[in-house]
């Protein structure tokens, strides 16, 4: 397939699919108990007035029929307009542009760790004893079920209280967002390396790592030519979700660390009602996982072009 | 028995160095606004003492004296409050402190729009604000206040340009303009206020010691990092200087850590769980007195908070000179408590052992705000859950938000609750106490959550509020306590907890202004 | 004679086996290899020829003893890796068994042909250009950047010859270097390996189809469980087998033999008895006559037409063999006459009654007369079900799995295929390849249809395991009178198999006739290539 | 996994069945009743996990607190599990235009990370027990979902099935004889995979303070009320937190051997 119209149908997917998103948090937010405008004043406390109330409902077009009210969202969203945040009465995108580079930041670090601790963990696994394949499985398990906040809490302690390497809280240094991101990766590696593994083992146990063998290539060349790829694939078809998952991860490690970004700019909406907050929040984080996606394919593509072309035939 | 509140109080050592930036960790939630007008809380009382200074403030005898001011004086029928400015403050955008800041800013305190609730309490008897010449405004009240100066020495009263409230209101919240030592410079939400010094600030009293006018720091960095534990780590790795709301066993522990502790107990109100008599089963003061009897007060702080809270047995902060404490009515008695729920009629038991009468269960709501509620304190309100189950108590604790919590105190949907009010003097028992604050204020907010309702005692807050006579004051604000105290609409806890940790480096700790929220004017760092 | 290549003396494999006991792979096994002359290895499934060929590798991950293992001039019985690693690839080089997989399916094959040169990356590819030149890979400059999966069965194998021959080795080995392909294909590798030892390598070739061997070899041994059984010149083990084993993997060759004459025959006796032929009833209805009619099928997918247009026909009780090349589309054609597929144009009969395209309730009464087998029985089997189940499930029409009333009828299905009892209560999954496509004969064979579509159902076995299932096949031909469609790539079985033969190519039938007509006259110019291209084999 | 592994793994799954089902046998105290005398003990013999700010036993609340959260995790399962065999069979079985419909939706909800999208549910229900199972289950379903999609699809597309066509078999008699057997192993392998991870989940809103609310001995909120105190009563975060890794770790390696086993 020609690579335009590849990117044009991967990218109008991605736009039908956004307009999906928005459109059910349109729906959504109709569900929600409580008057919007109320929320708008600062919740049910604020004892807003009458008139502040229908103020507010003139505003943000409460007023309308639904229908209308459904054009202008998407009219502004389509404009790249998220609307004006309950909470903080600035623009949401405004509120995500200030938010967005700490969280991408520490995600993409947490993915980078991630995956170097998974394949390690993988690569030795893969290569030990039977012993040391149960001992590896158990490690990957009890990373991928160690929850962040504790995780967190604990790395704090050790790093931060009684060794005193690191700092606990982010100080503008690369030092600052070790801990956070490690905390962010452990769980994640656990999951990776799960899947790396049983994809190293088949792969170092294939006919084509005999033919390598058989053609004079050395453990270490099989390792890295052969078992390295094979390993990657499954993993990187996954990163779509791990991206996704340590957006959720970030809203208890942000919280724990005291680090600024979106996942806890999220809590913080979600405890005030501040749904245009939330509604931008989680369309971005779609709009995150599909561009994930695109490139996460488009490597794919590199490494596998057979897959991409539409497999063996 | 309560322990002794440990402080240790900074001693500077050494010369002063200008320098540095002190960085802050703070674990309220981050303010709205930076204004103190709007709403009013203390966190935004805490921050905005940096930068926004009061007409009068508190001494360390606890008396109220002019700041802003140079002199006050009352008529003789108490109406008319005449204040006259120190002469030559600006504001940090340039322009004079006159008396038409005053004007501006009682006003503004006063406007629906500002949605002020504690500013707005504290000028509610100023009906109007008469300039008399540049630095003279003449205060007309409605009725005698005794209490305007110590109102006005609240930093959610604070002075602000006149030109900068003319702003929008969203504006203002942003970068609030006052005449304090620093200035707001930048605001990364979530994340830090940023403070720089006021390089044009003028000291309005005297001060020999200093060489100029100017605060020692460079500026001030206010994060905010909610995770106590994360904060108090912070603070051991020496990433942030000082940090507040210092949690009991972080305080304990301090001393040997080789970092400084300020207790700076906050004024008004002590902290207290309010019985609403407005309702079933606390209109009847014996289970009213059941409740008291069945909870180990005591017991509990001293495990939760490591004797750095002292029990209190009174309905002001231990700061208040006229505050009235009475320890033969708060102590844990369960075959007492058991007896007077008896007596009240609560005799019959259900499958839960709760008690019963005419069908309806002894259940007692409490509605806990998460925001305005330590750690400690939530489990102290488990700790009463628990003993006050065993005397047949059915009690919910319903942790919200605070808009959920004002919400269910809007609904009256509760039985206890603990709402901290600070407020400077003992004025603040009849905001707290007269029957006129049930009624909800225009920000929804009502301040006499145990709803005590009786005409003798309003009269009594309202004489004590209008006389010019000390020693009439005190005595009715006495009269005043022992009412609300002996009925057992009250269970008196401890002060507001006020507790900060600094580092060693951090030298010149330990003023406050009259909310005790710390200055940061003479701190300075040793680097 | 020369001096030999590698020298071989007793040599033995072991693996552990479960439960700390040993797996015996290869015992005393002896034999040379010479420069210029190729020797065959031929035995069943599991008889040790790969691992005996590893073991010249120092490659079998098992525990080896030998007297002699002597690597041009090298004693390699206690080798290091690394000095394992000069000899791999350089002087002895291995084309593996796994055509399909052998060439990792993520690098282009130019990396997995010369990757271990120790040339600079462009003179590396250069020379495997070179090498997929000399091994006539169409276009190799194009192929070279291509991956494993975007070459097809043969193109794989060459490109593994290349990969063997690029470090100019002094010794080949060629583990069923032909296995998964079709008979053009084998023709070409098979002249490919003559070449090899014209070159003067050493070759070893090994293979459980004696008829293949014995084109390129030039001596034969023949192993079973571990042991060599029998060995000798090519022409020797051919003509004049001694070991009754051998004698029986000659038998097992369909090629040549007649329609209905066993190949698991006694080969002392002269004269085998030919199996009944069945006497197909004549109804008096014309179109009942035909078991199946097949009208102007057609099916595309996407805008491939995999099947174009075929229409063919089967006569009760007689078998009809289809033949073509891997895609040509037999299996989709298959399906479609199952009423598996849909088809996009074409009608399907049975027996005269319309089949497909129709609902499936329509048609669920013909269903009973209707069997299909497949090439990997294994995936059309319930993982969780045991052999009794299986069959139960089958006999009961799906209402039941577990009821023992089915009992009696399963136990004389498994002896219709000649399975013993004693497998009911085993898993599908721990029988061996020929018993589970016994066991999926005997499945199909439980509601007593009239015709089965038999899609491959031997490719997947070795020589003599096929000769058994191929002898049951016919034997229940002639037993039931069941007509057969018989869907296979090896020209040597449809031949054994078939009264008539439809060779497809390309989703077209090309040519239909009798097997006499087909074999000896082909009159379409594939066919004719098709059958040029299939080894002579004469006994 | 070895003889001594699966014994060590039966033997642990056994505790936890019986801490969940009779905590009393393991903790024979309350976990509720305070004791504020007692407050901040270390670990001890008296008490084996030491005491929280309150005076109660750690253990005891550990060993109570098991029904809490594992109940949170399988009602969450539960629930998300439901909803995608529905939305699964659906898809598996609906006319190509539903199938993708519905798979456009579940992309849809899978672009969301779940803790998100718990979050965004609790918005709307506000904070507790029940809207924690809720969201937690919501927002693994389309996960479940699909992955169920896939093995339904790869089913009715088997050998296995077409088999059954051949021999006649109804469409009810495939689906009873092989489609929901064969997939019950693989839900089974999914809900004991999913348990885990929803009893994380959960305890992450609970330490949000979204999800049980204290003094109730769940994990999650035993660990946020253990944070505070995290430089002065280590065990009270340490503990907690430990019983959540070892029962989600302890179900991942059932599920783990469950997939194994049916494969
Ligand atoms: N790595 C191994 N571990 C255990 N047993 C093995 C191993 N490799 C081979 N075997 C066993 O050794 C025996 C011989 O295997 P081998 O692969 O040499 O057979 P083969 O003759 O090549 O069969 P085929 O024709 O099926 O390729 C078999 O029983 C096999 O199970
Ligand atoms: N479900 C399908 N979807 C798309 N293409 C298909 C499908 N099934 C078969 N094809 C294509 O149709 C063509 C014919 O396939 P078919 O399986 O019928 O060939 P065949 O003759 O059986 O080949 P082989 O000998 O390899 O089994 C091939 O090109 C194949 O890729
Ligand atoms: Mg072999
Ligand atoms: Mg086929």
């Amino acid at each position: 397939m020609h690579i335009i119209t590849w990117l044009a149908r991967r990218v109008g997917a991605a736009v039908l699919l956004l307009w999906l998103v928005a459109t059910a948090i349109f729906i959504a937010i109709r569900f929600i108990p409580g008057d919007p405008a109320e929320a708008i004043m600062g919740g049910p406390g604020s004892q807003a007035s009458a008139e502040a109330l229908e103020a507010a409902r003139e505003q943000y077009h409460l007023n309308e029929p639904l229908v209308v009210q459904y054009g202008l969202y998407l009219g502004q969203l389509a404009t790249g307009d998220l609307g004006t945040s309950y909470a903080q009465h600035r623009p949401v995108a405004q509120v995500m542009a200030e938010m967005l580079p700490a969280t991408l930041q520490l995600t993409l670090i947490a993915l980078v760790i991630a995956w170097f601790i998974a394949f390690v963990m993988a690569a030795i696994a893969a290569r030990s004893s039977k012993i040391g394949q149960t001992m590896g499985t158990i490690i990957e398990v009890i990373a991928a079920a160690v929850p962040h906040f504790w995780l967190g809490a604990m790395l704090i302690i050790i790093f931060s209280t009684w060794l005193g390497w690191l700092p606990a809280v982010d100080t503008g240094t690369m030092q600052g967002i070790i801990l956070p991101a490690v905390t962010l990766a452990i769980p994640l590696s656990g999951f990776l390396a799960q899947l790396m593994r049983d994809s190293l083992l088949t792969a170092m146990n294939s006919p084509f790592a005999l033919a390598a063998r058989a053609r004079g290539a050395s453990e270490g060349q099989v390792f890295f030519r052969h078992g390295f790829r094979h390993a990657a694939l499954p993993a990187l078809n996954l990163t779509g979700w791990a991206v996704a998952a340590s957006i959720s991860g970030a809203v208890v490690v942000e919280e724990v660390f005291a680090r600024p970004g979106i996942g806890r700019s999220l809590l913080g909406a979600v405890l005030s009602r501040d749904m245009p907050m939330v509604t931008g929040i989680a369309l971005f984080s779609a709009l995150i996982y599909m561009v994930v996606m695109l490139v996460v394919e488009a490597i794919e593509a590199f490494i596998n072009p057979a897959a991409a072309r539409g497999g063996d035939q | 028995g309560c322990g002794d509140s440990g402080s240790t109080q900074g001693e500077a050592s050494g010369e002063p160095q200008s320098g540095g930036t002190l960085i802050y960790a703070s674990g309220d939630a981050e303010p709205d606004c930076l204004d103190p007008h709007y709403g009013g809380n203390y966190p935004q009382g805490l921050i905005s003492t940096q930068y926004l200074e009061t007409l009068f403030t508190k001494n360390e005898d606890g008396e109220t004296v002019p700041w802003l001011a140079e002199s006050s004086e009352v008529s003789q029928d108490g109406l008319t409050h005449t204040i006259t400015l120190t002469d030559g403050i600006t504001f940090h955008d340039g322009t004079p402190l006159t008396s038409e800041a005053i004007k501006a800013n009682v006003e503004h305190l006063q406007d629906p729009d500002t949605a002020s609730s504690t500013g707005y309490l504290a000028v509610q008897k100023v009906q109007e604000v008469e300039i008399v010449d540049d630095l003279t405004a003449d205060l007309h009240l409605s009725a005698p206040d005794n209490a305007l100066e110590e109102s006005l020495s609240m930093h959610w009263t604070a002075i602000q340009s006149p030109a900068a409230l003319a702003r929008e209101v969203q504006e203002n919240c942003e970068s609030p303009v006052g005449t304090g030592p620093f200035t707001v410079d930048s605001w990364d939400r979530e994340q830090q206020i940023n403070l720089v010094r006021n390089e044009d600030y003028v000291l309005p009293v005297e001060d020999s010691e200093r060489e100029n006018d100017l605060a020692y720091l460079d500026g001030i960095t206010w994060r905010l990092i909610p995770e106590a534990a994360t904060r108090y780590a912070a603070l051991q790795s020496g990433e942030v200087h000082v940090i507040d709301n210092a949690q009991p066993d972080t305080i304990q522990s301090a001393d040997n850590a080789n970092i400084g502790h300020l207790d700076s107990p906050r004024p008004g109100a002590s902290n207290r769980i309010e019985l609403n008599s407005s309702q079933a089963p606390f209109n009847d003061p014996l289970v009213r007195e059941a409740f008291i009897r069945a909870v180990d007060v005591d017991g509990g702080i001293q495990a939760l908070f490591f004797d750095t809270a002292p029990c209190s047995h009174s309905l002001l902060s231990s700061v208040e000179p006229l505050g009235y404490s009475d320890d033969s009515l708060f102590y844990r008695d369960v075959d007492e408590a058991n007896d007077l729920l008896d007596e009240a009629g609560w005799t019959e038991r259900d499958e839960d052992n709760v008690r019963m009468k005419d069908g309806e269960r002894l259940e007692l709501i409490m509605p806990v705000s998460t925001n305005q509620s330590v750690p400690a304190e939530q489990s102290l309100f488990e700790q009463f859950q628990a003993q006050a189950g065993e005397v047949g108590f059915d009690m919910q604790i319903n942790l919200l938000d605070l808009s959920s919590w004002y919400a269910a105190l809007g609904e009256h949907n509760y039985n206890l609750v603990s709402a901290p009010y600070t407020k400077v003097g003992p004025s603040v028992l009849r905001i707290l106490y007269h029957s006129s604050s049930i009624e909800p204020a225009p920000s929804g907010y009502f301040a006499n959550n145990a709803q005590v309702d009786i005409p003798e005692l309003d009269e009594i807050l309202v004489q004590a509020e209008e006389t010019t006579d000390d020693a009439e004051r005190a005595d009715l604000y006495e009269q005043a306590q022992q009412m609300v105290l002996e009925d057992f609409y009250v269970l008196p806890l401890y002060d507001q907890q006020n507790h900060f940790l600094y580092t060693a480096d951090v030298q010149g700790m330990g003023e406050a202004s009259a909310i005790a929220a710390p200055e940061y004017y003479n701190v300075w760092l040793n680097q | 004679m020369s001096q030999p290549a590698v020298e071989i003396k007793n040599l033995s494999v072991t693996f552990p086996g479960p439960d700390k006991s040993v797996i015996q792979a290869v015992q005393n096994v002896s034999f040379t290899l010479t420069p210029g002359r190729a020797l065959g290895i031929v035995g069943e499934s599991g008889s040790g020829k790969s691992v005996t060929a590893r073991a010249l590798l120092g490659l079998t991950g098992g525990q080896v003893t030998a007297d002699v293992v002597n690597i041009l001039g090298t004693d390699a019985r206690h080798l290091t890796e690394k000095q394992w690693r000069e000899i791999r690839g350089q002087q002895v080089a291995m084309i593996l068994q796994d055509a399909l997989n052998s060439l990792d399916p993520l690098r282009p094959i130019h990396r997995e042909i010369a990757d271990t040169l120790p040339l600079s990356r462009r003179a590396r590819k250069q020379t495997a250009i070179e090498a997929l030149y000399r091994v006539e890979m169409p276009n190799p400059t194009v192929r070279a950047d291509q991956r494993s999966p975007q070459l097809s069965g043969g193109m794989r194998q060459r490109a593994l010859i290349a990969q063997a021959m690029i470090g100019n080795p002094c010794v080949v080995v060629a583990d069923e270097a032909t296995t998964a392909l079709d008979t053009r294909l084998t023709r070409l590798v098979l002249d490919q390996l003559n070449d090899l030892t014209d070159q003067g390598i050493a070759l070893a070739i090994i293979s459980h189809d004696l008829a293949q061997i014995a084109q390129v070899a030039d001596e034969i041994i023949v192993m079973r469980n571990g042991e060599i059984v029998e060995s000798g010149p090519t022409d020797q083990i051919l003509n004049r087998p001694s070991h009754e084993y051998t004698k029986q993997l000659l038998a097992a060759i369909p090629a040549g033999v007649e329609r209905f004459v066993p190949l698991t025959r006694d080969l002392e006796q002269p004269e085998t008895p030919h199996l009944a032929r069945p006497e197909p009833e004549v109804s008096s209805k014309r179109s009942d006559n035909l078991a199946v009619q097949v009208t102007g099928l057609s099916k595309a997918f996407g805008d491939h037409l995999a099947v174009n247009d075929v229409s063919l026909s089967i006569p009760r009780g007689t078998t009809l063999g289809l033949v073509g090349e891997s895609g040509s589309g037999k299996t989709t054609t298959a399906r479609m006459i199952l009423g598996l597929t849909a088809p996009d144009t074409g009608t399907v009969e049975i027996f005269g009654e319309h089949f497909a395209p129709a609902n499936e309730s329509e048609r669920r009464a013909l269903r009973e007369r209707l069997g299909a087998i497949y090439q990997d029985p294994l995936a059309s089997f319930d993982p969780r079900y045991s052999v009794s189940q299986v069959l139960t499930n089958a006999l009961s029409k799906g209402t039941t799995s577990r009821s023992r009333q089915y009992r009696e009828r399963a136990i004389e299905l498994l002896e219709m295929v000649e399975l013993d009892s004693s497998v009911l209560g085993r898993n599908p999954r721990e029988l061996s390849g020929g018993q589970r496509q016994r066991l999926a004969i005997a499945r199909a064979l439980a509601p007593k249809p009239d015709v089965l579509i038999l899609d491959e159902p031997v490719s997947a076995l070795d020589v003599s395991v096929q000769a058994t299932v191929l002898d049951l096949l016919d034997r229940l031909q002639g037993e039931t009178g069941a007509s057969y469609l018989f869907i296979t790539h090896d020209l040597a079985v449809v031949e054994h198999m078939s009264d008539n033969i439809a060779v497809m190519t390309n989703g077209q039938l090309v040519e239909m006739g009798t097997a006499n007509q087909i074999i000896n006259d082909p009159q379409h110019s594939y066919t004719q290539e098709l059958m040029a291209a299939a080894p002579e084999w004469n006994r | 996994m070895t003889r001594t592994g699966k014994i060590v793994a039966a033997l642990f799954m056994g505790i936890i069945a019986i801490a969940a089902l009779f905590p009393s046998l393991l903790a024979p105290g309350s976990p509720l009743a305070v004791h504020p005398a007692d407050a901040f003990g270390s670990p001890s013999l008296q008490h084996p996990f030491g005491t929280d700010e309150s005076g109660r036993d750690i253990y005891t609340r550990v060993v109570h607190g098991t029904a809490d959260s594992l109940t949170i995790g399988l009602a969450a399962t539960g629930l998300g599990m439901g909803i995608a065999v529905v939305l699964g069979v659906i898809t598996a079985f609906a006319p190509r235009w539903l199938d993708s419909v519905i798979l456009r939706g579940l992309e849809v909800l899978y672009a969301i990370p779940t803790l998100l999208m718990a979050l965004i549910i609790i918005a709307f229900t506000g904070p507790g027990t029940t809207p924690a199972i809720i969201a937690v289950g919501l927002s693994t379903a389309p996960g479940y979902a699909r992955l169920i999609r896939t093995h339904l699809r790869t089913l009715v597309n088997s050998e296995m099935f077409d088999a059954a066509t051949v021999l006649g078999h109804s469409t009810w008699l495939k689906v009873r004889n092989h489609l929901i057997p064969n997939t019950l192993t693989t839900l089974l392998a999914l809900i004991t995979l999913g348990i885990g991870q929803a009893v994380i989940w959960a305890s992450a809103l609970s330490f949000l303070g979204l999800g049980t609310p204290p003094p109730a001995p769940e994990w999650g909120a035993m660990l946020a009320s253990g944070r505070t105190y995290l430089h002065f009563a280590w065990w009270m975060t340490v503990f907690p937190g430990l019983a959540i890794v070892a029962v989600a770790a302890g179900a991942t390696l059932l599920g783990r051997s469950v997939t194994r086993r049916s494969a």
